[in-house]
């Protein structure tokens, strides 16, 4: 498949998500598209670290895109777990989770 | 010759004792100082006189005023026939006056009597300064001294806000002639690089202006001449000047300051020589003042005013004098008018301190009778002015006229116009002051008494002076001795060009008794009408109103010039200054401050808002990235 | 290695003593004890002596720059928490905690101080980032805390996706996330002017964008203010200057390393450089910073402005990437860092946080007032502190290069602006009649702290070598 | 010895800040001064350059050197002169912590003998930047009521100028070939046409501002009114000489031809100004303003002079720095002297003093007298030599400055009428005599301007090597 | 077309649907399925391109567990159709033109890099090679990874640290 195509998709998940975080108001699908984000940026790794392994012909030539992946997985899992402790914190104090409210700050 | 130096500077100690101590002298004591120094430096002159006649002139270096590199200025004296006589006139016409002074002023209070004293010094040191500077910096020094003394002295009773607008509009006038001078110094200095007269005077010098130069300097140098030597456009300073005490008047505004004009052309006569041009517009601003004024004293009633517009007129005539080449004439009129204008002058002043301090003739009349000695010595100097043989007046001013015919008739017509003007308004004044009966109030009636010692002293040796100093310059046709003062001066003027022609003694003859009869025959005119003046309420009318508000020239003055520019100063103070040039400084702080407000806005709170300007940020850097050879081209062109 | 290792020990250690140490008066003495055995640790391993020896693989590439920069780091780590410390107990039970997050986002900077790949990078950034959403949370009933911490986490988040995405496309371009070892995949003959493939050019413009948002550069800043003013003020102190700074680090490392590729970018589509952009970006961020600063009244929302502002500054060092500029960063940090530090700290103390608050202070409490000016002649980069030396050397950096005069007039003139707010606080000070009331108690070891800081300051403004031979010796 | 200069009035500044006592400060900062003074004295009648090297910056081959020529003898002079006038003649004056105020005076001085001394350029900009801290802080602390916008302005503006001049010095310091800051590389630099007109501005515009000339003015009467007496004093007296002498010191010399191309249209510039302040000091009411728009007439002049590069005009502005100093500095004592005793500063409601108050009538005549720079008063000598300069560069520009004269006398007589003369007012009718030790101040400044009017000498040959340099590098 | 590349599009498609329907989706609930479905699609992409360990990785961690923390977490609110608000449409219509100009923006990269590599494009490989296999993987990040795996550690630490400081009731 040519890595054009992959890119492409990628970059549409991307863009998806972007989209999703500037329409939506709750934090968590927020926080959510941004998943998907990171997962566009996950395909994407792979699909170079295949291309690469074809290019050079070298039988672990991509593989450093495929442990990337596995890092930003484990970091996503971490960023998750703070996050939504903060989504929670936020939630108990106002019973809201709408990011259209923060607004204290400003100006 | 060595003991130059002494004459400046007997005034200058006088000055600064008078000036220091005022506190502490007491009237006798400031006036012997006072005095005494000019008594002193009057005496030297005589000696140095005398030194020069014996042929001792010459230069005197003391200090390097400026010295940078190829810029020497000394401070040096140069004393020759020409300052000799100014000189004598100076300390001598000076001393009798300061004499007069000390009665005169007797009412002040010791401390402002001080202060009279040491501004006269002052005075006399920067005339003496003036006339005695070996280059155009020292007499410049001198020049700005006098204009500063007369300020002073104008202003001398400067509670009152009269006198002070006067002084300050003599200060300013001088100024603008002042400007014409120091630009003219500034054109020889970059032509020559030097201002020393015995450096510049000579013939390879000269010969390094060009035609143009010499037009422009020379008439700059007059400019300056007619702001300190009141001539048109410059002289209305003078008649306002009479706001000071009388003697200065007579001293500084008639005798000494305002010749300083004369001098200081006659000293570069050798320019002058070179630009004819310059010479016949000094010869026409000078008939032209002198008839101007001598129009507008016709109708003036104050005694002080009619003697102001007359001296304007009688310097117009020395002005002519130079501008038709009669240097010796001019200096010869300088001399005799000094005489007999601070005759006059001390002679109202006389009748004004009779008066107590009334200056309208029209309230005055018949003293001939309290005041013998003061109307005697009037009466000669009215004489002396009016141009009458053999009064000194007569004499000086026929050479001037007779070098005005040979030179244009017209102008010889114009000049025989002012002296018969001066005839009438001399005698006009004289005979309503001194003639007929008393209009002044009861008061003034019983106080009227003859001035004491020490001013009809001064009066009287000025009276003889005022009748027999025409002999020193008496004409060829009269003596076998003539032209005394020119032939002590030809060694300063040795160095002209011939006249052109002469005149023949018969056609000098004839204007002679032409102008005589003339003159006259005003007098009897004048002395008819006026003898018994009586005071009317009627309205004065036609060319009369025109005359007695002197032309208007002061109103026009102000419409013109003084008015437009305190509405161009008030216009760059509030419009430009305030409002444009600050106003874009605080409006940048105002835009600043404005976009502040704007662009916080932008800072809503709102994440969704963050992100999404972020976005658009990444879109646009990426389009930028993508387009910016066209922007760099673009940032170049605004940066070049 | 010494530092990041030691660094979270001494984070753990914290977090262990939270759960051990009942006097919580003790935290902070043992915090900066560890930070000092840090600064030591530091210290050593600069001058080659190191106590763990891992394999990096490169991933990892400690230089004298970036050694440099951890202890100037650890430094100014020691004086916030010196001055600081009575303020981080206030914030909220978990003082021990506080600490041990703050070890690790050290951590995170000494990372980023000698990354020499781009997952290093991603970590880093993430070891930095993470502590930081729950330091800016952690007056957990403020309203404004919450808030913070959530625009923070969600901002950070969403930045940590493009940075991804750039990261990856950078591998697809070059095929490796090492930046010094390329092995490009689009063109094979290997040159000295190898041109950077698309990939690689849009890859970086994305990471470019995050790590602009890490350094908070306009235009996006707009987390920056509203997160400092959300955040407790001692917090806010530590993320406007010892992180902002590691960021910085980082950013210039990325793009000092990757210079070659990016600044002669000869390609046939793309014929300039980045340059540009980066022109572009901090025309940007002084407008925004400075402009925006001057119409605030709160003075802790200013600062967060100015710092914004500041970084604007110290962006021109992206701009020139010579050592001029590597050395004016260095001194830029510690100018910034200590004057921020400072004026945050007494801010802290600080009832009112306004303008009007400041009112009358030279009357009050002439010390702290001299401190503040100090601080505040500082930042507006006033000869005879530190803060001339590190504006000095940015603007040299870029006048050095041919053709960004611009840029270097442009700064001067927003350097004119930041004036106006600076000195507002310092009319209020000294011109203005007033109050100062202070929330907490102002001891007088906080006093000493202050001039020393404020000192400290003059000193280096006076001979800035102080700081810069220890770069080369 | 020449570090003296700094050290005495800096280390005498702060400790002063420590002084509560106000008799105790007074005495400790006039002493600090008049030893200022001395080691000025003794400095300035050496002969030859009197120099200091250390090091101070090595790896940017900035070093703390300082200097001695012609021109900053006798600059520092000045500014040793007038400290001691200015706190003798505001010594009855009563500030709220004297000790800040004559602390911060004295760091001003200390300031700005640095940079008339500095002969390095990185330690000039130091000072340069140094001089205007403290007197920010002593205006806006110790002024009218808009003090704070009023000083704000000013220092904005200066900064503003101050860091243009900043990019300039960098600049050039890049351009040097050794990458050395010291003032004798500057002078080696060869630089293109373009380079040069580049620096020119940089640097022209950070002195334009500090002068100030025409279009960058307006901070002056603003400040000049608002400042404290003493802070008026020393601004206009010393401060406006920085620029002054530093467009002598590092415009001219370094960037001789883009002086050379520019030099024209900065020449008609300065005789507008010189004009249109002179205009605008005729309708002035407020006697500060009034000065405020003749010190920006006398600086107009003197910029143009220094742009004529001729050697006659440049010596004139040498004297005329000094001379300009010290006869405005007599102009403000006499101003705050009487706005002291009549609370008031509008001309308009003065009048009369000449009878209530004689002594200091007549010193502020003769002050007067050297404002319009009539004859044997020393500014006449300045001025006479600028206008020569001017007038040699253009016929022209000379003709049009030298109407500033008559403009000159208008508003200073003006002035003088209405504070002296005439009747007295409401605000006049209860002033006295002005105290001892300011008419102590002014007899001093008196016997400068009539010595120095009559024999200028000394001070043409104290700078007349400056002038040699500055001309013979071009 | 081979059946590797059928399934690339089928499961492109896929992947893209449910990507939006995460966002179109009122209920949050509904969302997060979705993106859950999302997940699945790209393991599918994951599998189809040899990299087995991830794709079972992506399920297990990602879908399974953090996925189940986002419903656990909506749950917990009890946030439905109902509770949830919606953005103004101006809103909504800017953040889909700026993501739209994004997308343009990175397709045009795309593109041109497509220009770049004209004739010989470079080929993601599909159902070939072991480097996706555990054995390698594992190898790999224990030895030449071991650092930043040891790294991650402490971003584990802090944001444990974090969760207790944040989480725990005062």
């Amino acid at each position: 498949m040519p890595i054009q195509y992959y890119i492409a998709l990628a970059v549409t998940l991307f863009s998806i998500g972007v989209v999703g975080v500037l329409i939506r108001r709750n934090a968590i699908i927020v926080f959510m598209c941004i998943e998907l984000m990171l997962n566009a940026a996950n395909l994407l790794l792979v699909a170079f670290s295949k291309t690469h392994t074809a290019t050079t012909g070298l039988p672990l030539a991509g593989i450093d895109g495929q442990i990337f992946v596995f890092f930003i997985m484990v970091v996503a899992a971490a960023e998750v777990s703070v996050g939504l402790a903060i989504i929670v914190m936020m939630y108990r104090n106002t019973h809201s989770v709408d990011i259209d409210f923060l607004n204290r700050l400003k100006n | 010759m060595n003991l130059a130096y002494l004459v400046p500077l007997f005034p200058l100690v006088g000055f600064l004792i008078n000036g220091l101590f005022r506190k502490q002298l007491s009237k006798q004591a400031v006036s012997v100082v006072g005095c005494g120094v000019l008594l002193a430096s009057f005496i030297l002159s005589l000696v140095l006189f005398f030194d020069i006649k014996a042929g001792g002139a010459g230069v005197r270096t003391y200090f390097d005023f400026i010295n940078v590199a190829d810029f020497k200025i000394p401070f040096a004296f140069q004393v020759d026939q020409l300052t000799a006589v100014f000189l004598l006139i100076i300390t001598g016409v000076g001393s009798l006056i300061h004499i007069y002074s000390s009665a005169y002023m007797q009412e002040e209070t010791p401390q402002h009597f001080a202060r009279y004293f040491a501004y006269l010094n002052l005075f006399v040191f920067s005339m003496l300064l003036l006339v005695m500077g070996a280059n155009f910096l020292i007499m410049f020094i001198g020049w700005e001294g006098v204009g500063l003394c007369s300020y002073l002295l104008i202003g001398y009773w400067f509670k009152n806000d009269t006198f002070n607008y006067a002084a300050r509009k003599a200060f300013v006038m001088n100024r603008i002639g002042d400007l014409g001078f120091l630009i003219a110094l500034f054109w020889i200095l970059s032509k020559t690089g030097t201002l020393s007269y015995h450096e510049l005077f000579t013939p390879d010098m000269l010969a390094k202006f060009s035609r143009a130069d010499v037009t422009a300097i020379t008439l700059l140098l007059f400019v300056g001449a007619t702001g300190k030597s009141a001539q048109i456009p410059l002289y209305t300073w003078l008649p306002d000047a009479m706001a000071g005490p009388t003697p200065v008047s007579a001293l500084i505004h008639a005798a000494t300051m305002v010749t300083a004009g004369i001098y200081m052309i006659a000293r570069s006569h050798l320019l002058y020589s070179l630009a004819p041009f310059t010479n016949e517009i000094i010869a026409i601003i000078g008939v032209a003042t002198a008839v101007f004024a001598a129009s507008i004293a016709l109708r003036q009633n104050d005694i002080k005013k009619v003697l102001a517009y007359s001296t304007v007129s009688q310097l117009g005539y020395m002005f002519l004098g130079l501008g038709v080449g009669a240097y010796g004439g001019a200096v010869f009129h300088v001399m005799t008018h000094a005489f007999f204008k601070a005759l006059l002058f001390l002679g109202a002043g006389s009748v004004i301190h009779a008066m107590g301090g009334q200056q309208d003739s029209r309230f005055m009349g018949g003293l001939k009778k309290f005041m013998p000695v003061t109307h005697i010595t009037f009466l000669l100097a009215c004489l002396a002015i009016a141009g009458v043989p053999p009064f000194s007046g007569f004499f000086s001013k026929d050479e001037i006229l007779a070098a005005a015919y040979a030179s244009s008739p017209v102008l010889y017509y114009l000049g025989v116009l002012g002296a018969l003007f001066t005839a009438f308004y001399m005698f006009r004044i004289y005979a309503m002051t001194f003639l007929g009966k008393f209009r002044g109030t009861q008061e003034q009636a019983h106080h009227l008494h003859e001035s004491p010692k020490a001013m009809t002293i001064p009066l009287s040796i000025l009276a003889v002076l005022a009748v027999i100093a025409g002999f020193l310059g008496i004409p060829a046709i009269f003596a076998p001795h003539a032209h005394l003062l020119e032939n002590f001066l030809s060694p300063v003027f040795s160095d002209l060009p011939a006249a052109s022609e002469t005149l023949s003694h018969q056609t000098e003859w004839m204007l002679m008794l032409v102008t005589t009869v003339l003159v006259i025959a005003t007098i009897i005119w004048a002395w008819k009408k006026y003898a018994d003046y009586q005071k009317s309420e009627q309205q004065e009318t036609g060319l009369s109103k025109v005359l007695a508000n002197k032309w208007y020239v002061d109103e026009i003055y102000d419409g013109l010039i003084v008015n437009p520019v305190m509405k161009f100063s008030n216009f760059l103070k509030n419009v430009i200054d305030k409002t444009f040039i600050d106003g874009i400084v605080n409006g940048v702080g105002r835009f600043v401050q404005y976009s502040s407000r704007q662009i916080r806005l932008v800072q809503s709170g709102q994440v969704g808002g963050y992100i999404l300007m972020m976005v658009l940020s990444l879109v646009v850097l990426f389009v930028i990235f993508w387009n910016q050879a066209y922007i760099l081209t673009f940032i170049h062109w605004i940066f070049k | 290695m010494n530092a990041i290792i030691l660094s979270a020990i001494l984070g753990v250690v914290m977090m262990l003593c939270s759960a051990f140490v009942k006097n919580t008066k003790a935290y902070k003495s043992i915090a900066l004890v560890g930070l000092i055995i840090l600064l030591l640790a530091n210290i050593c391993e600069t001058y080659g002596h190191e106590v763990f020896d891992i394999p990096t693989y490169h991933m990892l590439e400690f230089d004298r720059f970036g050694l440099y920069f951890n202890t100037l780091a650890i430094i100014c780590t020691i004086l916030f928490s010196a001055i600081s410390q009575r303020e981080i107990e206030r914030v909220g039970r978990y003082v021990g905690e506080y600490f041990a997050l703050i070890f690790f986002v050290l951590s995170g900077i000494f990372i980023l101080s000698s990354f020499n790949n781009l997952l290093m990078l991603f970590i880093g950034i993430e070891i930095m980032s993470i502590p930081l959403y729950i330091l800016t949370g952690a007056r957990k009933e403020n309203l404004k805390s919450n808030e913070a911490s959530l625009k923070y986490f969600l901002m950070g988040a969403f930045s940590t996706g493009i940075m991804l995405m750039g990261i990856a496309l950078v591998y697809g371009g070059t095929g490796s996330f090492d930046l010094t070892h390329k092995v490009s995949a689009v063109v094979a003959e290997p040159g000295i002017n190898q041109p950077m493939s698309f990939l690689d050019v849009a890859g970086m413009l994305l990471i470019l964008v995050a790590m602009c948002f890490k350094v908070s550069a306009a235009p996006f800043h707009f987390w920056a203010p509203d997160i400092y003013d959300g955040s407790p003020s001692v917090f806010a102190s530590f993320m406007a200057t010892i992180v902002k700074a590691g960021a910085f680090i980082a950013f210039i490392r990325l793009f000092a390393i990757r210079e070659d590729e990016t600044s002669i970018l000869q390609n046939a589509i793309i014929g300039v450089n980045w340059k540009m952009l980066f022109s572009v970006i901090i025309v940007a961020t002084l407008m925004f910073g400075n402009i925006t600063a001057i119409f605030q009244q709160s003075v802790k929302r200013m600062l967060a402005y100015s710092s914004v502002a500041q970084a604007g500054f110290m962006l021109f060092a992206l701009l020139s990437l010579n050592d001029t500029a590597k050395e004016g960063l260095l001194l830029y940090v510690v100018a910034y860092s200590l004057a921020t530090i400072g004026l945050f700290a007494i801010l802290a103390k600080m009832k009112d946080y306004t303008l009007e608050g400041y009112n009358g202070m030279a009357k009050s409490h002439p010390t702290l007032a001299f401190a503040n000016v100090i601080f505040l002649l500082s930042l507006s980069g006033i000869p005879l502190t530190i803060g001339f030396f590190a504006k000095y050397y940015m603007l040299m950096a870029v006048v050095h290069m041919d053709g960004y005069l611009w840029v270097a007039i442009v700064g001067i003139i927003f350097a004119v602006i930041s004036i106006y707010y600076y000195f507002r606080v310092i009319q209020s000070m000294y011109f203005k009649e007033g109050t100062v009331v202070f929330k907490y108690p102002v001891t007088k070891s906080f006093k000493i702290l202050a001039i020393v800081i404020a000192l400290l300051i003059i000193v280096l403004g006076a001979f800035p070598q102080l700081i810069l031979n220890f770069l080369y010796f | 010895m020449i570090v003296l200069l700094i050290l005495i009035p800096v280390i005498a500044g702060v400790f002063s800040f420590f002084i509560k006592n106000s008799k105790a400060a007074q005495g400790l900062a006039l002493t600090a001064s008049l030893l200022t003074f001395l080691t000025a004295l003794v400095l300035v009648t050496t002969h030859g350059k009197v120099q200091l090297e250390m090091q101070w910056l090595p790896q940017m081959n900035s070093s703390f050197n300082l200097s001695m020529d012609g021109m900053a003898k006798m600059l520092c002079l000045l500014n040793a002169v007038s400290v001691p006038l200015i706190l003798s003649s505001t010594l009855r004056s009563h500030y709220k912590s004297p000790g800040n105020f004559l602390g911060l005076l004295l760091l001003t001085q200390a300031g700005m003998m640095g940079v008339f001394l500095a002969a390095d350029v990185l330690l000039f900009y130091f000072f340069w930047e140094l001089a205007l801290i403290p007197i920010y802080f002593l205006c806006s602390q110790y002024g009218g009521n808009k003090k704070i916008q009023a000083t704000f302005k000013f220092f904005v503006y200066t900064f503003l100028g101050s860091l243009l001049l900043l990019i300039g010095i960098i600049y050039l310091y890049l351009k040097t070939p050794d990458h050395s800051f010291a003032l004798s590389s500057f002078y080696d630099l060869k630089l293109s046409a373009s380079e040069q007109n580049l620096g020119f501005w940089l640097f022209f515009i950070a002195f334009a501002i500090k002068m100030p000339i025409f279009p960058l003015h307006t901070w002056q009467p603003d400040t000049y009114e608002q400042a404290p007496a003493a802070g008026t004093m020393i601004l206009s007296a010393v401060m406006v000489k920085m620029g002054l002498y530093a467009m002598i010191r590092y415009v001219l010399p370094i960037f001789p031809q883009a002086v050379l191309h520019f030099n024209h249209i900065i020449v008609v510039f300065s005789v507008i100004g010189l004009l249109y302040a002179s205009f605008i000091a005729i309708r002035q009411d407020d006697l500060k303003r009034l000065i405020a728009y003749s010190s920006i007439a006398h600086v107009g002049l003197m910029c143009a002079a220094i742009f004529s590069m001729e050697r006659v005009g440049l010596q004139g502005v040498m004297i005329q720095m000094f001379n300009h100093g010290i006869n405005v500095l007599g102009l403000w004592i006499v101003a705050s002297a009487i706005e002291r005793q009549t609370g008031t500063r509008k001309l308009s409601e003065m009048g009369g003093l000449a009878t209530k108050a004689p002594v200091l009538a007549t010193l502020f005549m003769i002050m007067a007298l050297a404002n319009v720079s009539l004859p044997l008063t020393n500014s006449f000598i300045g001025e006479f030599l600028m206008f020569n300069g001017i007038f040699r560069f253009s016929i022209w520009a000379g003709v049009f400055a030298c109407f500033s004269i008559i403009l000159v006398a208008i508003y200073t007589l003006w002035a003088m009428q209405k504070m002296f003369y005439g009747k007295t007012s409401d605000f006049t009718a209860n002033a006295m005599e002005s105290p001892r030790n300011t008419q102590y101040a002014l007899i001093v400044i008196t016997i400068v301007i009539l010595v120095l009017g009559v024999y200028p000498q000394p001070l043409l040959q104290l700078t007349q090597d400056t002038v040699q340099t500055v001309l013979s590098i071009k | 077309m081979g059946i590797a590349a059928i399934l690339f599009w089928i499961l492109s498609a896929l992947t893209i649907f449910s990507a939006i329907m995460i966002l179109v989706s009122k209920n949050p609930v509904h969302s997060v399925l979705w993106l859950i479905a999302t997940f699945f699609a790209i393991s599918g992409h994951y599998i189809l391109l040899n990299a087995q360990f991830l794709a079972i990785v992506n399920i297990i961690v990602y879908a399974g567990a953090i996925m189940v923390l986002f419903l656990f977490v909506i749950m917990l609110m009890n946030l439905d159709a109902r509770t949830e608000t919606r953005k103004n449409l101006w809103m909504k219509l800017a953040g889909v033109i700026s993501g739209g100009m994004l997308l343009w923006i990175l397709i045009s990269v795309v593109r041109t890099y497509a220009e770049q590599t004209k004739g010989h494009p470079d080929m993601a490989v599909l159902n070939t090679g072991t480097i996706g296999l555990i054995k390698p993987l594992g190898k790999v990040l224990f030895t030449q990874y071991a650092l930043p795996f040891e790294l991650c550690s402490i971003l584990f630490l802090s944001a444990m640290v974090g969760a207790v400081v944040i989480g725990k009731k005062n």
